[in-house]
C-alpha cells in the first residue's frame, strides 16, 4: 500500500495543469466564470484541441486512441479540467457510447465513428428516458420494428439533455415487445437527428434555460447496420454504459471550483457583522465541504484502485457512493454560492437589457448564480437518483 | 390563546380563498406573466374593491385597520396563489414604512392612494454590497438650504419599476456602517435624476436597481427624523418577515399537496411511488417542515406589532430562520419528490419551489438571522 | 383568533412557578441537577405534595380529582415541572391507566384504584411490549385463560420501564388466540405485581443504569375483576391510552431545561479560542434549538387547540409531530449537553469510589452527562419509534 | 498511489485479526472487563509477543519499524475487537512522546521495554478546564537547584492508573493559555506526592484524575527541550487521532455488519425488517459513513508523519473531523437500527456506539477541529 501521490503523478498533474494554462482560449476561459457555462462552439474547440494532443479519450483502448493511463492520471486529468475550469470532452461521446462501440461496435461503426466522436465532428446526445420510464429505465415503450434492411421507430424520449445540438443520437428501443422481462427485448441504435420523423422539443427548465427536449420518433427509418451489437441485448450495452468510466462521476474538481469561486465572492461581501468571508459560519461551512471532499476524493481513488485489481467489466456498487455523495456535494456547493450572492441572486438575465448595454461586470458574478442553484437540483435526480443509488448499495452491497 | 378564527376572519379567508381558486391558477397566472407589464391591474382593482389593499392601515389613515391575523390569512391564500402583484412591496413595505414614520397628512394622502389601488409604492433600501446588513447604507442625502441632494444607487428594489413613490433611504451622517445617520426620502419614481431599470427575478415577481444622480428633493420629502431611521427600516423589515413568512405557508402547503398528489398518481416498477416508504418519509419530513413554519408564521404575526424592540428582534430573527429552514426543506423536497418534472417550467412545483428560494433571500437569510439571534443572550 | 398568552394564563404560570418554588423538598431540587434524576421517594413525596395541593391529575375528569384546567393551562402546567425541574407525575399513573379507568373502569375499579394511582400509593408500570412484538405490538403472545373467576396468566413483557420500583403492571394479554385479526382478543388486565408467578428480570442498559426490565408470568392468577372493560377489547382501550393526553409528549420544558444547563457549563470552559459560551459555532447551535422549540411550543397550543375543538377520543394523527420532533430535539440537547462535557464525560460512576469519600462537587457537572446522552438515543426508539411516527403522518395524515 | 497491501502487510493483517476472531469476542472481552484490572496482562503479552507493542518504534530504539499502513491494519483490528488493553496510552500516545521527543539512550530505555510488555506509559496532559486546548496548562513545574517540582492536576488521562511511568505537562513558564512555556516530564508513577485515582470509562477503558503535590523531579525527568514542548504535545495528539481513526473504522465496520445482520434477521410486521425501504437507505448511510471514515483514515495514517506542521494539522483536523461526524451517524444508527436492544448492555451494538462516542470526544471533537479548520486559510 502506497498511499501518497507519487511524484511521477504529481509531475503529471503539472504537466496537465501547464496544457490547460497554455492552451485553452480566452473565450472558454471567460464563459468558464459565468453561467451557464459554454457555447457550443467552446466545448468543441477545446475538444478538438484535447484530440490533437491525444487526450480526447484518455480511458478508450489505445487503438482508438486512448492514453493507457492509470487510473490516478484519468482522475488527475478530468480533475484538473473540472477545477480550471475547462468545457468537460463531451461524456455522450467519449463516456457513453464511444466506449460501447469499442466494446460492442463491428469494424465498420469503430472504423466511421469513432475518429469523429473523439474529435467532436459527430455530437451525440443520449436517449433513455420516456416520460413513463424514468427511474423504472426498463419499461421503457419507444419500438422499433424491422422492416427490410431498416427498423422502424416510433415513441417519445425525454430529459434529452443537448438534444437540440446533437447530430446523433443513441437509444434504447423495444424489439421484441413480447419477451419474458422487460429488461429483455431492447436493442441500442444509433439514429441521425436529420433523419426524417425525428422531432425535438425543447423543455424549458426553472433555471429559464434549455438543456432537456423530448425527442419524438414518428415512422423514422434506421438501418439496421446502425444497431449495436445483437438484436434484444440492448440492456446489456445500456448497463455496460452505466457502469463504464465512472472515474469523473464525483465531480470533485467541479466542487472545489465553485467553493473557490463562493470564497472570493464572500470577500466582496458583508456577514451579519464583518466580511462574509471572514463569518465564523460561512467558515465553517467551507471547511465542511472541503472535508467531505477530501473524503470523497480518496474514495474515488480507492474505487478506481479496486476496479483496477478487480478486472471486471460489470459495475461495481461501490460507485453509487461516487454518484450520490458527489451530487450531494455539489448541491452543497451550489446552495453556498446561492446564500453568498443573496438578494443579488434574484434578477433573471433580462436584467441586461434593462441596463441597455451599460451592464456593470460586476454584476455578472452573481448573475447566473439562482439558476445554477435550481439546475443543481437535478444533481440528485438524473443518472440513477440517490433513492436509486441508495437501492443499489442496500441491495448490491449489503445484500439486504 | 386561541386558534380559531372569528366569523369576520373566517369571511375574509373565504374570500381571499376564493379569489385565488377562481381567477389565479397556474394558467392565469402564466398568463399574466407573459403579459408586457408582468402582473396584473385587473387583479389589483379586485384586491382595492375587495379591501386588501387598504386591509393593514387604520380607519384614520384611509384603511381597514385589520390586524395582524386578518393580514396573515390573506398573505397565505397569496402564496398559495403564487400572486405576483406588487402587494409586498406597496401595501407591506410601502406601507409599513408610511404608517410609522409619516406625518398625519402624509398617511392619509399616501396610504388613502394605495387602498384605493391608485397609488404603488416601493422601498428602497439595499444596496450592491449591502446584502442583508439593514446598517450599511452607502447612499447619501446632503442638506443643501433647506433641500436636500439625494445620490446613489439601490439594488433589487422589490417591484421598484412598478412604484410610482419609492421611500428611500440614505445616509445624512456618520459611516457607511453606522446605525445612526440613515434617513428616508420620498420621492416621486419621476423625479430628474432618477433612473430606474426594472427587470423581473426569477419568482415571477419584479425588481429594479435604481439610481440617483443629484436628485434635489424638497424638505418635506424627508420621512420621519433625520439621521434617525435605523428603528423603522428595521421594523419595515420586520413587517416583510411577518407577511413572507405568513406567505411562505400558503406556498409550502401547496407545495406539500401537489406533492402528495404526485406520489399517488405516478407509477414507477409497476406501482404509485407513493408506497415507497422512503418517499412516505419525505413527505411526512415535509409536513412537519410546513407545520413549523406555520407556528412561527404564527409567532411572527403576533410579535410584529410588539412594542420593545429587543422582543421584537429576537422573535422576528427566530420566525424568518425557521422560515428559511422549512422553505428549503419544503423547495428541495418538492422538486425531488417530482423528479425530472420538478425541475421544468411545466409544472407548478418548480414554479413554488422558485418563490420559496427568493423569500429564503429577502430580509435576511438563515445565516443572517441565526448570527443575529447568537449575538443575543438567550431568554435563559 | 387570538395569538397571545392572555393576562389569565401568564398569571397562572406565575402561580405555578411560586409553588414549585415554595413547595419542592430541597433533596428533589438537588437530584434535579444530576442525572439520573429522582429517587423513587423523590418522585412518590412530590406526587404527594400535587395531590394535596389538587394537581396531581389535571386532566382527569373532576369528580375523579381534575382541576378542569384549559389546555394552554395544562401545558403550562406541565412545562412548569420540566423546566424546574421537578419529578414528573407519575405518567404510567396519571396519563396511562388512570384516564383508561376513568374512562372505561367499573365503579368498584374506580374507587378502589383511582385515589391510590393519584396519591402514588400504588406504582404501576406498563406491560404492552414483548420480544417479539416491539414495533409491532399487536403481534403479542402472553396469554390469560380464564379457570374460574380468574385468568391463568403466561408470557413475557420486556422494556418494561420501572418494573423494579411498581405494586402494580397494567397489561395486554390475549385472551382470544383465535379471533380472527391479531388486534382483537386482546384484554387489559391489571396485575399484581406481588402475586405468585410474576418475576422481574433487570436489563442493564448502555447507561449503566437498571430503568427497564423483563416481567415473566408463569401460571399467575389475576381476579377477572381486575379486567378493565370488556373481554377482547383491549386493544381499543390500548389505542385510547397511547392517543390519550399528549400535552406533555412534546417535552418543551425538558428540552429547554437541559438547554440552559449547557449553557451555564459552557460557560466555565473553554472553547477552540476563547469561553465555550462565546463561541460562534456554540451560539447557534443553541439559538437553533431555540428556535426549533418555539415552533414546537405552538405547534404543541395549535394541537391542543384542534384536540379541544375536535371533541373526539380517537387520537389526533398530529401528535406523531410532537413526539417525534420532541424526541429529536431532546436528542439534541442531550448532544449538546454530551459535547459541553467533552473528555469529562467519560468517567463512569465508579469515579467516586476512587475518590474515597472525597469527590470534588464540581466534578458531579458532568458526571452523569454522558450516560444521559446514551439513554436519549432510547428517545426515537419508545413509544412508537421514529419511524412508525413518519408512518402514522404519511398514511393517516398524508393519506398515503 | 496503490491501495494494495503487500504480502508482509497481508501476513501482519491476517495476523491481528486471528487474535481477535479467536481471542477477543464480546464474551471473552466481558470476562476481561469483569476481573479487577479490567484489561489483560495475557492479551498484553500476546501482543508483544506478536511485535505489536514495539510495532511503530524504530529498530535502533528497539521496535520493528512499522510504518503508518502497519499500524492502521492493527489498529482497524483493535476497534473490531473492542480492545481494551492500554495499547493507544502506552504505544501511541506515550511511545509517540518518546520517540518525539526523548535522548536516544532514554528511547532505547523506555521503548524497550514496552516492546517487551515490561513497561506502561501515560499521557498526562489534559486538565479540568482545558477541554481540546491544548495549550491550556494551569500545572506547574519549577526549577528548583537543578530539581524540578511539579504541582497540580491531571484528568481523564488514558489508561492513566495502569502506567508505570507518566509523560506530563507541566507549564515552566508563561501564562496559563500560551502555547510557549510548557514542558514535559517524565515521571515514574510511584514518585512522592503523585496521587493516581483510576476508574473505568464508559467504553470499557479506563482513565485517571492525577494530581501532583510538590513532586520533586530529578533534572533528567524533563523530555526534550524547556518551555518548548507544544510542538510535541501537538503532534502526540495527532499520533492519537490517526490512531482512533483507524481504531473507528474497525468499530463502523462492525457495527454496519451486525446492523445488517439484524435487518435480515429481525422480523417485525411478519417480515424481516431489513425489507423495510427506510432502514435500507438508513443502512446504505452507514455505509457510506464508514466508507468517508475508511477513506479520511488513510489520510491521516499518510499525513501523521508529514514534517511540515501546517499542512499536517490541517490533514489531522480533518481527519478527526470526519471520524467524528461518521462515528456519530454510524453509532446512532446502529443503535436505531436495533430498536430496544439498541441501549442493552447484552447486545454488542452499543459496546460500539459507546466506545465510538467516547472517540468522538477524544483529541477534539467535531466543533474543535472544525473550529480550526475554518481559523486556517483554505487550500483554495
Amino acid at each position: 500500500m502506497e498511499l501518497a501521490f507519487s511524484a511521477e503523478e504529481l509531475g503529471f498533474r503539472d504537466e496537465v495543469r501547464a496544457f490547460i494554462a497554455k492552451n485553452l482560449p480566452a473565450s472558454a476561459k471567460a464563459n468558464g466564470g459565468r453561467w451557464p457555462h459554454w457555447s457550443k462552439d467552446d466545448i468543441v474547440t477545446w475538444q478538438r484541441i484535447l484530440n490533437k494532443k491525444g487526450w480526447a479519450v484518455p480511458h478508450w483502448p489505445e487503438e482508438h486512441g486512448g492514453t493507457n493511463w492509470s487510473a490516478v492520471q484519468r482522475y488527475i486529468f478530468i480533475e484538473e479540467l473540472l477545477l480550471a475550469p475547462t468545457p468537460e470532452p463531451l461524456s455522450f461521446n467519449v463516456n457513453m457510447v464511444g466506449p460501447v462501440l469499442c466494446a460492442f461496435g463491428n469494424e465498420a461503426q469503430k472504423d466511421f465513428f469513432l475518429p469523429k466522436l473523439r474529435n467532436l465532428d459527430l455530437w451525440f446526445c443520449q436517449g433513455f428516458s420516456e416520460p413513463g420510464a424514468g427511474s423504472d429505465l426498463a419499461s421503457l415503450r419507444t419500438s422499433a420494428v424491422r422492416d427490410g434492411d431498416d427498423y422502424i421507430v416510433n415513441g417519445q424520449k425525454i430529459w434529452t439533455s443537448m438534444a437540440h445540438r446533437a447530430d446523433w443520437i443513441f437509444a434504447l428501443v423495444r424489439t421484441d415487445p413480447n419477451a419474458p422481462k422487460r429488461q429483455m427485448g431492447i436493442s441500442f441504435l444509433l439514429i441521425d437527428m436529420t433523419a426524417p420523423g425525428v422531432t425535438v422539443r425543447g423543455i424549458k427548465t426553472i433555471d429559464d434555460a434549455h438543456h432537456v427536449n423530448e425527442v419524438f420518433f414518428d415512422n423514422v427509418r434506421v438501418p439496421i447496420s446502425n444497431r449495436i451489437g445483437e438484436e434484444n441485448k440492448g440492456w446489456d450495452y445500456a448497463k455496460f454504459l452505466l457502469g463504464n468510466e465512472r472515474t469523473g462521476i464525483a465531480r470533485v474538481g467541479l466542487s472545489r471550483e465553485r467553493l473557490n469561486r463562493a470564497k472570493r465572492l464572500a470577500e466582496k461581501l458583508p456577514a451579519f457583522n464583518g466580511a462574509l468571508a471572514d463569518d465564523p459560519q460561512f467558515r465553517r461551512k467551507c471547511a465542511t465541504i472541503e472535508m467531505q471532499l477530501k473524503s470523497l476524493e480518496i474514495t474515488v481513488m480507492r474505487v478506481l484502485d479496486r476496479q483496477r485489481r478487480r478486472n471486471d467489466s460489470t459495475p461495481d456498487p461501490a460507485t453509487s457512493v461516487l454518484k450520490m455523495r458527489g451530487a450531494e456535494i455539489q448541491q452543497s456547493t451550489a446552495e453556498l454560492l446561492a446564500d453568498v450572492a443573496g438578494p443579488m441572486a434574484a434578477p433573471t438575465d433580462a436584467v441586461r437589457a434593462a441596463y441597455e448595454g451599460d451592464f456593470p461586470t460586476e454584476l455578472e458574478e452573481t448573475l447566473g448564480i439562482i439558476p445554477h442553484y435550481f439546475n443543481s437540483r437535478a444533481a440528485t435526480i438524473y443518472g440513477g437518483s440517490n433513492e436509486i443509488q441508495r437501492n443499489i448499495i442496500a441491495k448490491a452491497v449489503l445484500g439486504l | 390563546m386561541d386558534f380559531e378564527l372569528s366569523n369576520e376572519q373566517q369571511l375574509l379567508k373565504d374570500s381571499v380563498d376564493r379569489l385565488i381558486a377562481d381567477r389565479y391558477d397556474l394558467r392565469a397566472r402564466g398568463k399574466i406573466l407573459e403579459s408586457d407589464a408582468g402582473w396584473s391591474r385587473e387583479i389589483w382593482s379586485t384586491l382595492a374593491d375587495l379591501g386588501f389593499l387598504g386591509l393593514p392601515f387604520s380607519a384614520e389613515d384611509g384603511g381597514f385597520g385589520g390586524g395582524p391575523v386578518e393580514q396573515m390569512i390573506i398573505q397565505e391564500a397569496f402564496g398559495r396563489g403564487l400572486l405576483v402583484e406588487p402587494y409586498l412591496a406597496t401595501v407591506i413595505l410601502g406601507g409599513s414604512a408610511i404608517t410609522l414614520a409619516a406625518s398625519p397628512e402624509r398617511r392619509v394622502e399616501i396610504l388613502g392612494g394605495v387602498t384605493e389601488g391608485r397609488r404603488l409604492l416601493a422601498f428602497a433600501h439595499g444596496e450592491r454590497l449591502s446584502r442583508y446588513r439593514l446598517r450599511q447604507v452607502a447612499a447619501t442625502a446632503r442638506g443643501d438650504s433647506g433641500d436636500w441632494v439625494l445620490d446613489g444607487e439601490k439594488t433589487t428594489v422589490i417591484h421598484g419599476g412598478e412604484a410610482d413613490t419609492l421611500i428611500v433611504s440614505a445616509r445624512t451622517s456618520g459611516g457607511k456602517d453606522d446605525e445612526d445617520g440613515i434617513s428616508l426620502f420620498v420621492v416621486p419614481a419621476n423625479t430628474a435624476g432618477v433612473t430606474v431599470r426594472a427587470y423581473p427575478t426569477f419568482d415571477g415577481m419584479r425588481g429594479a436597481d435604481i439610481t440617483f444622480a443629484s436628485v434635489t428633493l424638497t424638505s418635506d420629502a424627508l420621512l420621519g427624523e433625520a439621521d434617525k431611521a435605523y428603528p423603522v427600516i428595521e421594523h419595515v423589515e420586520q413587517h416583510g418577515i411577518a407577511a413572507v413568512a405568513a406567505e411562505s405557508v400558503g406556498l409550502m402547503q401547496a407545495a406539500l399537496d401537489m406533492s402528495v398528489e404526485y406520489l399517488k398518481t405516478r407509477t414507477q416498477f409497476g406501482r404509485p411511488i407513493g408506497e415507497f416508504q422512503v418517499l412516505q418519509h419525505r413527505a411526512a419530513d415535509m409536513y412537519v417542515a410546513v407545520e413549523e413554519a406555520r407556528s412561527i408564521a404564527i409567532h411572527a404575526a403576533m410579535m410584529v406589532g410588539e412594542a420593545d424592540p429587543a422582543a421584537r428582534r429576537q422573535a422576528m430573527a427566530t420566525a424568518k430562520a425557521q422560515i428559511g429552514v422549512s422553505a428549503r426543506e419544503v423547495g428541495q423536497s418538492g422538486v425531488q419528490l417530482h423528479g425530472g418534472i420538478g425541475i421544468t417550467e411545466e409544472y407548478a412545483i418548480g414554479h413554488y419551489f422558485k418563490r420559496l428560494s427568493m423569500i429564503e433571500r429577502q430580509f435576511g437569510d438563515v445565516e443572517h438571522h441565526m448570527a443575529l439571534l447568537a449575538s443575543l443572550e438567550g431568554p435563559g
